[in-house]
């Protein structure tokens, strides 16, 4: 298992007993493993000295935090008010019937983990779509299995 | 040290086990309809007789093992009296009394101790003895 | 190099303002969010190859070290105009391009930097064909006047050369001969309100955090920018990092603190690294740490990150997550000014409100009080965006109207459709009709009519735009939003929503709407932060100005504006229908049938009302009607 | 320091809260999530009232009693229209989110008011959220629950909704619940809480359950007691005291 080792040299990143640091250690956890197993969690309370309860209340208050394995790419969909307004549930929908999977699920061959985000700052292009961060701008239903397509080959 | 309060002071020798103090603790613990659970029993290891209530000792475990301070020392009385308000329903305390004098009552969820009565024990004020006396 | 004395800054920024003037032109490439979606970053790869083909050298960013170096690119942070992006400027002739590709990177360095011209088929174009040969006459950035956004789309945002040459820290060294007490005294009397929302006073903020007796003090600011529909923040942290790091720590100079935070959401990762870059560039140089410039003052910055939580904007959830705990609110009966991050004096202030710091020290109180109005002294940067023609970040003078806003500098709504509503101030604001049109933007005048500033976004709606899903939107936002912990809150503005909901449903029953009213005006009485106490702001200023909306959909069970699905059916007006046959791929429903060239049709008994075809038609053929509820 | 609550002039300790004064002069204010031996939340908003800086001051604040501080001279209504129509709102969204909690109905009954039926939850537990059982649980030194997640959708639970070793099944939370919410199974052999499983304890002399097997490791652990305190229940261990008292008198 490549994984066990890889949690503790970022545990080790932080020194220990360090409560305030839970948040970031939670954070670098899931941006190398892609989602906070229990195992981490575990491992993030007991070396910053906090309990486990309060770990795991931790990664359920944050919405950055994701408690299970996530697909190969994320796709996001912005909610800001202004994809709102431009449309962003009717893209929501469109994503639903071309992947199969609809906010907050990962379609069946595990290719892509969809979300609903608020404003991620890029109102200007609205509505926006975002695949593994690259940003899709201007979306417009129409459009969306294309460009989707499109980012999903991308290296 | 002698204490400065009253204590209530049993004499076992003088128990005849009637167990009117048992009864007049209930009334005193109870309202006039139901009888309250009372807070001093009478055991009768080898056949005789023996009041046992809470001795409201100095240092009580009790009141040291109470997480939220529920359990003090009656400024006047000296009795250590519960907080009813402040218990969170732990039964630390029935746990910790070595003599076993906390007890708990399951259905209003709270532990029963003596406080002596405000400084009035009817327990001793009833006992047709003098087994218990309050001075 | 660590710049260990006031004298060695400057001779330091002598030296990088004669490299910088040595150079014949500038080009700046703006690297925003937008832009770099657009193929920003592709076009600056691209100039840079085609320099080198063309023999031409270039500094680019913050080294200015090459002095073969003839012209300069930079990677700039935001330059407003986010919607027509890429955007590049071009010194010191000031030609301005939009929507440059990577493939015309030949033409720009052949013409625009090796021989100095201006390209004018590019130049931006206004509705009556007049071409705009500089960005000063383009009026989307005419009637701005930039202060927190001064550095942002002209530095190099990860270069502290770039931003001492730009005067960067000039402002530190005024401080550092200040006591704090006048520090204090200027940005009180520069009138500067903090710009995260309610409009506290600066000065007297950090007067109380400086006279409160404590051991320690700190300094926050606050980047959890969670308005959804504003990125002013994001833009000056990815743009002009430095600059809110000698904003704090000229704040911190003033109330003696010797740590800061800067508290940024977990949903602006390029503004966490160029914090990062920036924090770690003023340690090395001494700008940061012991014995800052040699002077006898400690300050240093820690980046905070968040966790994708609305309510930790909140002051005392934001100290509360910054300490390692649920960002949980607490009531706000202790000033945190006085007990805030550990329990000791805090200052928490936003972004630009500090990025208008070092320009109030630098120039002086009356300089930026000469701006805005009486009550409202200096400039506001606003989002732009929505139903608008020119969307983007903008900055403009307090006192500036709404009309000038959207019609000035936004060009009006997108497409020409009727103006209907603009939202300011986020989930806490409100929405405001035409009749506020002509209301300046000012921290008391955008209160008093039932909206507020909050941190700056401005979400412009046209007739599309409905009025009871724009209040929806905003509480099931703030319900999923809501920590959880008080019960106003968090059962109220779900209890809200629902009866929003029944609303947009035709389920809505006769009374509903004042049942609504009283469960808003309980929800803000009652709540225990700021965030639930201002929740049923965009509802109850929805209802003050578009109250007939609301009563339509509950008792005519109509949508005007075709937006709420269950009330709206769409149908193709023949007249206007080419057959282009945009709108039958778009469909989710496969409701739309025709031949090409053909007049489209929409099966009304399969249109699920999502208004698909009428976001994609280009001939305005689209209509929506309502759906005739059966009785209910 | 002064204030003056409902008429009345009460005098007040620097650091008290309106309710804690309140309560001593005998003014009833309802809550629902206060508790006198655990630190305020201000969490129900049951215990609203409204304030006054002054006698004079015409601006009346809405502050729960039970974290706001007294401050001399400060005026306090607990009874005003206004502050009525609150709690009666509280007590309606309750309702609608605990239809099954009595006590909660009880509660909404003796306030009188008028009431609104919001629609009722879903599923609808009992947990009006109070966080009593969170806090009484730090109290004791555990911290087994705490509140997950967020928003409507926060709920007490134990780490990963699991079995967890902080908890020593002493029932505590669930004799703090004001609404029975937590689930208690007990049997003499163990006792169920949190869908964990406890062994009980059985009394030496008796055999009766009297605490759970964790619950007695705990008490041992805080290293107060004596561990052979843990061998008999309370009945018991009075019986042999009384045995103790005889020999130890004769």
């Amino acid at each position: 298992m490549p994984r066990a080792p890889e949690l503790n040299d970022i545990v080790a990143k932080y020194p220990p007993g360090k409560p305030r640091a839970l948040l970031h250690l939670l954070q670098d956890i899931q941006t190398a493993q892609g989602y906070l197993s229990r195992e981490a969690i575990g491992a993030a309370a007991q070396h910053l000295g906090v309990t486990e309860t309060r770990a795991f209340q931790i990664a359920t208050f944050y919405k950055a935090f994701h408690l299970t394995p996530r697909g190969r790419q994320t796709l996001r969909i912005c909610t800001g008010t202004s994809c709102h307004i431009r449309g962003a549930m009717v893209l929501a929908d469109e994503v639903r019937k071309t992947l199969g999977a609809g906010p907050g699920a990962t379609t069946a061959d595990g290719a892509f983990s969809i979300e609903l985000v608020n404003c991620v700052g890029a109102c200007a292009l609205a509505p926006v779509l975002l695949v593994d961060g690259e940003m899709l701008g201007n979306v417009h239903p129409g459009t969306v299995a294309r460009r989707l397509k499109r980012a999903g080959e991308a290296p | 040290m002698r204490s400065p309060t009253p204590m209530l002071i049993i004499d076992w020798r003088k128990c005849i086990g009637c167990r009117t103090c048992e009864l007049a603790c209930a009334m005193a613990k109870g309202s006039p309809e139901k009888l309250g659970r009372p807070r001093i029993a009478i055991h009768r290891p080898d056949d005789a007789p023996i009041p046992m209530t809470c001795l409201q000792c100095l240092e009580a475990a009790c009141v040291k093992i109470c997480p939220v301070g529920a359990l003090s020392r009656h400024p006047e009385t000296g009795a250590v009296v519960l907080d009813e308000n402040r218990c969170i329903h732990c039964q630390s305390c029935v746990a910790a009394c070595p003599f076993g004098h906390i007890s708990w009552a399951e259905e209003s969820r709270t532990p029963l101790k003596c406080d002596l009565c405000d400084g009035q024990p009817a327990c001793a004020k009833f006992c047709p003895t003098g087994a218990l006396t309050y001075k | 190099m660590k710049l260990t004395s006031v004298d060695m800054l400057a001779q330091r920024r002598e030296t990088l303002v004669q490299r910088t003037a040595a150079l014949a032109r500038e080009v700046r490439v703006c690297a925003g969010t937008a832009c770099v979606a657009a193929g920003a970053g592709k076009l600056s790869d691209a100039i840079q190859r085609e320099a080198a083909a063309q023999g031409l050298v270039l500094a680019v960013d913050g080294d200015a070290a090459d002095v073969e170096a003839t012209v300069r690119l930079v990677n700039t942070g935001c330059q407003g105009l986010c919607q027509a992006g890429p955007l590049v400027r071009v010194l010191p002739q000031d030609a301005f391009y939009c929507g440059v590709r990577p493939k015309q990177a030949a033409r720009l360095v052949s013409e625009a930097l090796q021989n100095n011209a201006v390209i004018a088929d590019w130049c931006a174009v206004s509705p009556q064909g007049q071409r705009y040969a500089t960005r000063a006459e383009v009026p989307f950035y005419r009637h701005q006047q930039p202060i927190a956004l001064e550095g942002c789309g002209a530095v190099a945002p990860e270069s502290l050369d770039d931003y001492i040459a730009h005067g960067g820290f000039a402002a530190l060294v005024r401080a550092l001969e200040m006591s704090p007490e006048d520090i204090v005294q200027t940005v009180e009397d520069a009138g500067l309100r903090g710009r995260g929302g309610g409009g506290f006073s600066t000065g007297r903020k950090w007067r109380i955090a400086a006279s409160a007796s404590a051991s320690e003090r700190y300094v926050i600011c606050n980047g959890d920018e969670g308005d959804p529909g504003a990125f002013m923040d994001c833009a000056i942290m990815e743009g002009d990092p430095f600059r809110i790091i000698e904003g704090m720590t000229i704040a911190a100079r003033a109330i003696g603190a010797q740590q800061g935070f800067i508290y940024v959401r977990h949903e602006y990762p390029k503004a966490v690294a160029r914090l990062d870059k920036a924090i770690v560039a003023c340690r090395e140089a001494g700008l940061l740490g012991a014995g800052i410039l040699g002077a006898g003052f400690d300050f240093d910055v820690e980046i905070a990150r968040g966790g994708g939580a609305f309510v930790c904007g909140e002051s005392t959830a934001l100290m509360r997550s910054i300490e390692g705990l649920v960002g949980e609110p607490r009531a706000n009966y202790v000033r945190s000014v006085q007990e805030g991050l550990y329990g000791q004096p805090t200052v928490l202030n936003n972004v630009e409100t500090f990025a208008c710091v070092p320009a109030i020290i630098a120039r002086g109180a009356a300089w930026f009080a000469a701006t805005g109005t009486p009550g409202s002294p200096g400039t506001k940067a606003f989002c732009l965006v929505g139903k608008v023609a020119h969307t983007g970040l903008i900055e403009v003078p307090m006192g500036t109207t709404l009309r000038q806003v959207i019609f000035d500098i936004g060009g009006g709504v997108l497409d020409g459709r009727p103006f209907k509503a603009v939202q300011t101030g986020g989930p806490s604001g409100g929405c405001l009709g035409e009749a506020q049109l002509d209301l300046p933007v000012d921290f008391d005048a955008l209160t008093a009519a039932g909206s507020m500033m909050g941190s700056g976004g401005m979400i412009v709606m046209d007739d599309r735009t409905c009025m009871v899903d724009v209040a929806h939107y905003y509480l099931s936002f703030l319900q999923s939003e809501s920590c959880g912990r008080c019960v106003p809150c968090r059962e109220g503005v779900a209890q809200f929503c629902h009866l929003l909901d029944t609303m947009r449903r035709g389920t809505a029953k006769p009374g509903d709407l004042d049942r609504a009213i009283r469960l808003a005006q309980d929800i803000a009485q009652a709540s225990l932060c700021g965030l639930g106490k201002s929740a049923p702001n965009p509802f109850l200023s929805a209802v003050t100005h578009f109250r007939a909306e609301f009563e339509a959909h509950i008792n005519d069970r109509t949508c005007s504006a075709g937006v709420c699905r269950d009330l709206t059916v769409f149908a193709i007006d023949a007249q206007n229908c080419t057959g282009c046959g945009l709108c039958a791929p778009a469909c989710p429903a496969d409701a739309i049938a025709g031949a090409p060239k053909q007049v489209h049709v929409i099966d009304a008994q399969k249109c699920t009302g999502c208004g698909a075809c009428r976001t994609v038609c280009r001939d305005d053929a689209v209509r929506a009607l309502p759906r005739n509820l059966p009785c209910n | 320091m002064q204030l003056v609550i409902d008429g009345i002039p009460c005098t007040a300790e620097s650091g008290e809260t309106i309710l804690q004064v309140a309560r001593r002069n005998r003014i009833d204010i309802p809550t629902l999530c206060h508790h006198d031996a655990l630190e305020g939340v201000g969490a129900c908003r049951l215990c609203v009232v409204a304030v006054r800086a002054h006698a004079e001051a015409v601006d009346a604040q809405v502050v729960a009693s039970c974290m706001y501080a007294v401050k001399d001279g400060l005026q306090v209504d607990t009874a005003t229209p206004e502050v009525r129509r609150l709690r009666q709102t509280v007590l309606d969204l309750l309702a609608a989110r605990c239809p099954d909690a009595p006590e909660i109905q009880a509660l909404r009954e003796r306030m009188g008011g008028d009431a609104i039926d919001y629609a009722p939850a879903v599923d609808g537990s009992k947990c009006i959220m109070c966080y009593r059982c969170v806090r009484a649980c730090e109290a004791i030194g555990c911290n087994a629950i705490a509140a997950v997640n967020r928003g409507p959708q926060k709920e007490i639970a134990p780490p990963f909704f699991d079995a967890t070793q902080r908890c020593i099944g002493c029932g505590t939370c669930a004799a703090i619940c004001p609404t029975g919410h937590i689930a208690v199974t007990e049997t003499p052999q163990y006792r169920e809480i949190w869908s964990q499983r406890f062994a009980m304890a059985q009394c030496a002399g008796c055999g009766a359950p009297f605490m759970t097997e964790a619950t007695r490791e705990h008490l041992a652990g805080l290293g107060k007691l004596k561990p052979d305190y843990f061998t008999h229940c309370a009945a018991c261990r009075q019986r042999d005291a009384a045995a103790r008292f005889v020999r130890v008198g004769t």
